[in-house]
């Protein structure tokens, strides 16, 4: 009876833990699929409060109220922006509860004098060797995202042998405790080397590619608590250990991918060879973010006013139904769009006039400088096409610069700002553009038709 | 069988009733014989060469193309001169304006010529391709707007420039027929701002099929449409509200291209002096439906006048500006007309045949309408 | 513990593999942040150590990992979900609009 | 301070030197006072209300208009006798022709009157919202297809029709200027089939960018563009290469419009009496360059003529014939001139300046270019 | 150790199992997936023949040469058309086998003088019960589709009544033998009773919806397997046995949304109330075949060659920018897109072009009549937008039509045509269009513009 | 028999849903094919009837089941490689775009 409510609650709690995901993939349901998660949860610690083997209750409840009184503040308290370490140092929790959780077990069964049996040992070994990895490469993770360590690359002679020799240990020690499980001192000297592997492991990585490896180490504690699963014979932790095995490895390549890193480069490349963050440097050694069109996407997915700025590229791009479809898009899904159109873009009077007229854009959507000027402070997004000079801030605010006194579009007062264009050329003018270094400036890089074609097949998934 | 094309003689007539691609066809597909006059289609941009290596022959004069021809294909209606060089019993096709024409009738059955109005091609979709009125009104149509364009001050597009931001023409076409959808299409094609207006509920659909915004709909109604697509006169309130409603549309508009008809009719008056003097100074209007006495009441046939610092252009045979496709069109309508005319090489001329009896105007020597 | 467990493993993963395929880059943040707290599911693990009571050096370890998993797990879903409330504004917009 | 806009007198002059909307910018944003001579603004649509209505004062006549004011506004450069009714001291605003007007300039500079060129206002990015040479390019582009399109005997576009389908025009743009682009831009509206030629190699690119075709890429060559995107004369062989190219694309084309000029120097002679025989019968050119000779060589400046059966038009002034938009796009960019030079209520004068130095014809009595 | 083969070949099965399905759902990669689901299958067999409890491989050699021998040439020689009733027969057939294995379980066991336990009797009355009703149902099905059967919904009075009856007998014998799974009789009056049930169940549905139908019966049979593996607990039965039960009843969803009928009404709309099939009928009794974006989208990805003939119906949509993407998309695919303008095409002379020259659909892919005409017979698809009178057969083959002489494009003469058009109103001549009712036509009803940016979105997907 | 088979029930139905899910109507047929190929696994049931010897009986009604099962799987596959052959020629087309 007991057995099958237990069972019965763990069976809910998975198919919970997989709704939840699945709804978490879609940004309009993701926070439905959050709270089922949390149910599943509850679901799954009720179900194990049942479990025979607990006759004692105190210590639970103790740590339950503790865990409780120190989760809350984290949870509540962190600011946005340090979201990525906060989610390292979680991590390091939930991988520290599993690797403990391991060394009770083992210890227990050696105290009782009975060394669990072979196959078991080799569960253990996995939960704890994956468990330490994860909560010491985490550890350092945070440390590098909040800047307690240096957040570039850390990388020394002889790197490769010394990672390859702890390596080699770890994995000697895996075996011979297998084979041996009797010896404890063999046990715990593994889990002091995984630890060094872990830190060996992220050191290596750049500040910029955390978030890949925070989201991999993910993965691994994912299968520690699988590991968990089969060691201690228990389903819940068996399923959702190996749901998140699987997803924090997609997870991470697919984060790699989106930094346009392929994930071997971050992980692999990590050793010896120097890693560059994603982002070019420049001459003044500004740097550009430049993002993929999914994100690009997003972002006018869910702008309620959105201004478009075409330019000379537009037309060199002969872009302009592309733009016309992504309008349309973008209102289809409830947002505004307006056409600014800049006395002198393009390379003759009226140049963008033409083109956004042959692609159908009614005259009522284009809006000449000054009616529009005054709208961007509330635009969500600038959407910069092709245009350069007519978007230059220089012409504001450095007296200096050819263009000083051209009255220009205020994108610059957008939210955010996106600039489709091939590369860092400059435009007639031929001067640089501070605008591409704004940090609410992100560059889509490529010729405007290709990536505004990517970004219509983007806003469909969305 | 032998068909031969004269040199057209009407003043301001610069088209010829058969293009060097006609001919070919003629020759080819239905192994006819042509004639064509020396210099035939030199004012539309045909040279006496490409007639030749299409394969007519070239007749020196007017007489030597109209006679000897059972056949005579023509633009314009013949004068009586010619009438008198066209060999009897022949059959002579060409525009004949019914019903501004008896003398020309009569001459034509006195000299037992048969003679087919290419006006009264019957509106029947399968007849379409042998119809002038709609290849003409095309060329009308496209043209009308041009000519408005070009007297405008103002530009068609919008414009913005760091000379300031230049707002598009409005243009108003009144009437949707062949002609004002050709103007609408035009219009649009230069960036104007395009209203239109029509008596017949199908035209609505078809104005905004193209684009364009459709003036007054409570207007419109279902009995306005008589057979063949074609418009019949309105009743005295209907034309009074027609008239408010264009008149308070009328008032901003830059450009107003007309093209209002009813068949076997005067046009229509639609644009009173009033109307015009409301309008802002140096705005347009073309009156293409000056042939029949103009749409506007101020406008004079074959004129451009000024009033209320409006210009009034009121163009006669505009398809002849256009001489070059214009004749081209023209021609493909009689070769289509010939296809179902000449059987195995004789003229098929069955007063009983949907689209051959309707033509008719003169056969046996008799008037037959 | 029977074979079965083993393709209970696999399935599971393909699941996971699956669900996660394709997400909006937007979404990355807080789905790293919904599979941690899932990861927190250690916590079952834990109560089962710290409630065995077979000794105390296990209890005790068992009592910080379920403090730690706890904690996790509370902060992981409240963060979570502060970060998806941004979303939240837009919600009705493309679901209204998705029909 | 007073700024004065007459009447314009030269023949076929219809724009004015500020429209109404300009009026009202400088009277509200720069706080001058405008006089304007009756009826200076009716040939290109603005009636004298309308200044009213903007805040202007009227001048009966000419010399009231003229006399009186610090700065004087004109379009066209300014007759002995007007010259005569401006103050002493004052400053002239207008179209200057230098290089062809030495007389004239001696004349201001007699009576003291500093004169300021627009043609001569510098090809910097900051300075484009004063550059008319732009503004009525710009205009003259939009124009020069207008006329050739009504002058010829075709459709620009492709037609489907019942009879028969009508094959697009060829348009063959010369020169991809402000003018050329502006025309590239209308004839492509249209439907014609455009293609066009340029020396400067940044007009290829900017040719595609408005979906034209450029022709003969093998020209082109980077020392062709001299300082602010103008053309240098071309040396022998690259002069000869140029019309080879020309010469075999033009055979087949129906439309040509020729915008191809040297600042200071007579238009570049691109198309030759052989390439015009060559042509089809019925095409026609229209050269745009025809106010500094004209680029093709048959064309009669001011005349339209018929050669080898083609039409060659050679319009001057064409921006005064779209007087409406082409005098508020002036108007604008004598706004921004005066945005630039009248720092509160004082007119600087400052021969250093970028823009005004480069614009200075005349200045304290002296001709100072 | 031979244990753990049998297991390792059951995972690998499995895994290519699920593999295999997943890449049928990628026309391209379709094939190759199902050749995965047959070595799977490959695997599943031999790892069942190490299986201990084999002893006797005489009947088994005999029973594999045999079915072979008969399976060979069902697969060969079935002529496509004959493709839905084949599957329908096969189906019984795999049922048919789920069913015998139950019952021979069960008379074993009975034999053995010890009834199966409650448990494992309810794994058993489950798979034969979902067996006999599928056999039964298949076999009917099979019989509608050959048209055996009248394939029109067969009802009678009472009908719901007795299929009510008949079902309440069926569960009630089920509940008696799981009570007492000792009583023979029960279990086998209960085959026969869920044998009734399915031929109850699969008359009253129309022949149109077999597919649906068999999709259903698909998925019981599915069930079945996976309830053999509860009762025998067989790992792979139960692995495959429940994809199958999940995607046969995915699949059958699916397949009645694409023949926009609702699931439920396919099924239940069934008992009591005549079901229409699918298509409208018209005066003259002739059917139109409707078909979704789904299937369309497909034709066209898949075509060499699309002729497009829009009409005045594009014009009123003003789908002409619609046309000119889907024209692209197609032609990134390799596929070759020819726009067939006919001389009265719309509502005035050249209306065709003024549109798709907007659009910016180059010139040189438009053809007139004469051009064009020749090259549908070897075109897959002739697309018609909103063209009614020019594609109108009529106007070659009735004299009596007012548009008789008048030339057509011969859409007919392409091996498949589309039609997008709102409904099946006549143009402007007024008359009825034969070609609408070609078998080779399907007709996508909808706005020219809703339709083709439905298209476009699913060519994404193919 | 386990309860893990619960969940593996589970899993399975669930990986087969989402795979499922969103097939282009073309391919229902040949996926209905599949999945009832698929079916013959029954296959593996009747085997250890045919093969376990208990009784005469159960063996030839094993024996049947054999026949029935294999030659639905045999016809099934063959067939359903017959309908995608259809495919084939245009598989790269789109494979080779797709990149
Ligand atoms: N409107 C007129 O009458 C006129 C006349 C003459 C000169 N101008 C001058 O032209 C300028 C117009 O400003 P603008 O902002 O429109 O253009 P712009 O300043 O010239 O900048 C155009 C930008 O588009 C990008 N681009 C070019 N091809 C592209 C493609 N295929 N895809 C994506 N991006 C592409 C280029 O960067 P990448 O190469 O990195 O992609 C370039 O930076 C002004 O300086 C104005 O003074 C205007
Ligand atoms: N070209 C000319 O110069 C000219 C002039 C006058 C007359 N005509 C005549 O017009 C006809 C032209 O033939 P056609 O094939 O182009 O057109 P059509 O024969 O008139 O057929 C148009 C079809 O489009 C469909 N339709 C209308 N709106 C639609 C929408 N929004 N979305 C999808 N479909 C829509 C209508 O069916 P549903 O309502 O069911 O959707 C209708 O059957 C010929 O008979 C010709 O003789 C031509
Ligand atoms: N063979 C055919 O099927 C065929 C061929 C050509 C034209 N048509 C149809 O015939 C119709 C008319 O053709 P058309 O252009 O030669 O006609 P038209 O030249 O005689 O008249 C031009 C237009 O003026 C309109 N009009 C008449 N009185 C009006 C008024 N008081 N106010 C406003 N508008 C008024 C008419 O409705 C018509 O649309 C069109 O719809 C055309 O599609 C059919
Ligand atoms: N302020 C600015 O930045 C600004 C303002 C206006 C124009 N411009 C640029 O200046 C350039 C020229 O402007 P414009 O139109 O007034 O010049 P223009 O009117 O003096 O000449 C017109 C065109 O003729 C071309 N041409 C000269 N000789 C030729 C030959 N032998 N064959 C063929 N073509 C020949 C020139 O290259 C030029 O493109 C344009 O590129 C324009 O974009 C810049």
């Amino acid at each position: 009876m007991r057995d099958t409510f237990i069972q019965a609650s763990y069976v809910i709690a998975s198919i919970l833990f997989i709704l939840g995901l699945r709804m978490l993939t879609r940004p309009d349901k993701a926070r439905t699929g959050m709270q089922l998660a949390a149910v599943g949860m509850l679901f799954a610690v009720i179900g194990t409060l049942f479990n025979p083997t607990i006759v004692d209750f105190r210590w639970i409840i103790g740590g339950l109220v503790l865990g409780v009184v120190i989760g809350y503040p984290m949870g509540m308290r962190v600011p946005m922006t340090a979201m990525p370490q906060r989610i390292a140092l979680s991590l390091t929790l939930s991988a520290l509860a599993a690797t403990l959780v391991g060394i009770a077990e083992y210890y227990t069964e050696i105290a009782a004098g009975s060394p669990p049996s072979h196959m078991k040992m080799a569960a253990l070994n996995f939960e704890i060797m994956l468990g330490s990895i994860t909560v010491a490469g985490t550890i350092v993770a945070a440390g590098k995202l909040q800047e307690w360590i240096a957040s570039r690359p850390v990388t020394f002679k002889g790197q490769n042998l010394v990672n390859g020799v702890v390596f080699l240990g770890v994995v000697t020690l895996f075996a011979y405790t297998v084979v041996d499980p009797s010896q404890s001192w063999a046990f715990y000297t593994m889990i002091g080397a995984s630890l060094v592997f872990g830190v060996m492991l992220v050191m290596p990585i750049g500040g910029a590619d955390m978030p890949v490896v925070v989201a991999l180490l993910n993965s691994y504690s994912g299968l520690a608590s699988c590991a968990t699963g089969f060691a201690i014979g228990n389903v819940i932790l068996l399923i959702s250990g190996s749901l998140d095995g699987a997803s924090g490895l997609i997870l991470s390549i697919l984060m790699s991918k989106a930094m346009n890193r392929s994930f071997t480069n971050v992980l692999f490349g990590a050793f010896g060879s120097q890693t560059s963050t994603a982002g070019a440097k420049t001459a003044e050694g500004l740097t550009v973010r430049s993002v993929g069109v999914e994100d690009a996407a997003i972002q006018l997915a869910y702008a309620q006013l959105v201004i478009v700025i075409p330019g000379y590229g537009m037309a060199v791009a002969q872009a302009q139904h592309a733009v016309r479809e992504l309008a349309e898009m973008i209102e289809k899904r409830g947002g505004e769009v307006k056409f600014a159109v800049h006395p002198v873009a393009g390379r003759m009077p009226g140049h963008m006039n033409v083109l956004l007229a042959e692609a159908n854009i009614p005259y009522d959507k284009l809006f000449d400088m000054d009616e529009v000027n005054s709208d961007f402070d509330r635009a969500d997004v600038a959407l910069v096409i092709g245009a350069n000079d007519v978007v230059n801030p220089a012409a504001r605010n450095d007296p200096a610069s050819p263009i000083f006194g051209m009255p220009i579009l205020n994108a610059d007062r957008a939210k955010s700002v996106i600039v489709l264009k091939r590369g860092m050329s400059a435009g007639f003018a031929g001067i640089e553009n501070e605008l591409f270094y704004d940090k609410r400036t992100s560059m889509l890089f490529g010729d405007a038709k290709t990536s505004l074609t990517g970004l219509i097949n983007e806003m469909k998934n969305v | 069988m032998r068909i031969s094309v004269p040199t057209e003689t009407a003043p301001r007539e610069q088209r010829v009733a058969l293009a060097p691609d006609s001919v070919a066809r003629l020759i080819k597909q239905q192994k006819l014989e042509v004639v064509v006059q020396r210099g035939a289609g030199l004012r539309a941009g045909f040279r006496d060469d490409a007639y030749e290596s299409a394969g007519a022959t070239l007749a020196a004069d007017a007489a030597s193309a109209l006679g000897g021809s059972p056949i005579v294909a023509k633009v314009q209606p013949p004068s009586p001169s010619e009438i008198a060089q066209i060999d009897t019993g022949a059959t002579l096709i060409s525009l004949m304006r019914p019903g501004q024409s008896a003398d020309i009738v009569a001459l034509l059955a006195g000299r037992n010529v048969t003679s087919l109005a290419l006006e009264l091609v019957p509106r029947i979709t399968r007849a379409q391709s042998m119809d002038v009125l709609s290849s003409q009104s095309t060329v009308a149509g496209y043209k009308g707007v041009l000519i408005g364009a070009s007297a405008l001050g103002k530009f068609l597009p919008m414009l913005t420039t760091a000379a300031g931001n230049i707002s598009p023409a409005k243009v108003f076409i009144i009437g949707a027929g062949v002609a004002g959808l050709q103007a609408i299409a035009t219009a649009r094609r230069l960036g104007g701002v395009v209203s239109a207006f029509d008596v017949r509920p199908a035209a609505r659909e078809q104005v905004q099929s193209l684009g364009a915004a459709f003036v007054a709909n409570e207007l419109v109604n279902e009995s306005a449409e008589a057979a063949g697509g074609y418009a019949r006169a309105q009743t005295q309130d209907e034309a009074a509200r027609t008239l408010a409603a264009i008149g308070n549309h009328i008032k901003d508009m830059d450009l107003v291209v007309t093209t209002a008809q009813i068949p076997g009719r005067a046009a229509p008056q639609l644009i009173t002096a009033e109307m015009v003097a409301s309008m802002r100074a140096g705005s347009v209007i073309v009156d293409l439906a000056a042939e029949t006495g103009g749409n506007c009441a101020l406008a004079k046939p074959g004129e451009t006048i000024q009033m209320h610092d409006v210009t009034i252009i009121a163009p006669l045979n505009v398809p002849s500006t256009v001489a070059f496709h214009a004749s081209q069109m023209f021609g493909r309508n009689i070769v289509e007309l010939l296809k179902h005319l000449v059987k195995d090489g004789q003229a098929q001329l069955d007063a009983a045949d949907e689209i051959t009896g309707a033509m008719m105007m003169t056969h046996d020597g008799k008037v037959v309408r | 513990m029977s074979v079965l467990e083993v393709y209970i493993f696999v399935l599971a993963a393909f699941v996971g593999y699956m669900v996660i395929s394709k997400v909006p880059a937007l979404l990355h943040t807080p789905l790293m942040a919904a599979t941690n707290a899932i990861a927190g599911i250690s916590l079952v693990g834990s109560l089962i150590a710290a409630g065995a009571a077979q000794n105390r050096v296990a209890t005790i370890i068992g009592f910080v990992a379920v403090v730690a998993a706890t904690s996790n797990i509370v902060g992981g879903f409240l963060l979570t979900d502060r970060m998806l409330k941004m979303f939240r504004r837009d919600e009705k917009t493309p679901a209204s609009q998705a029909k």
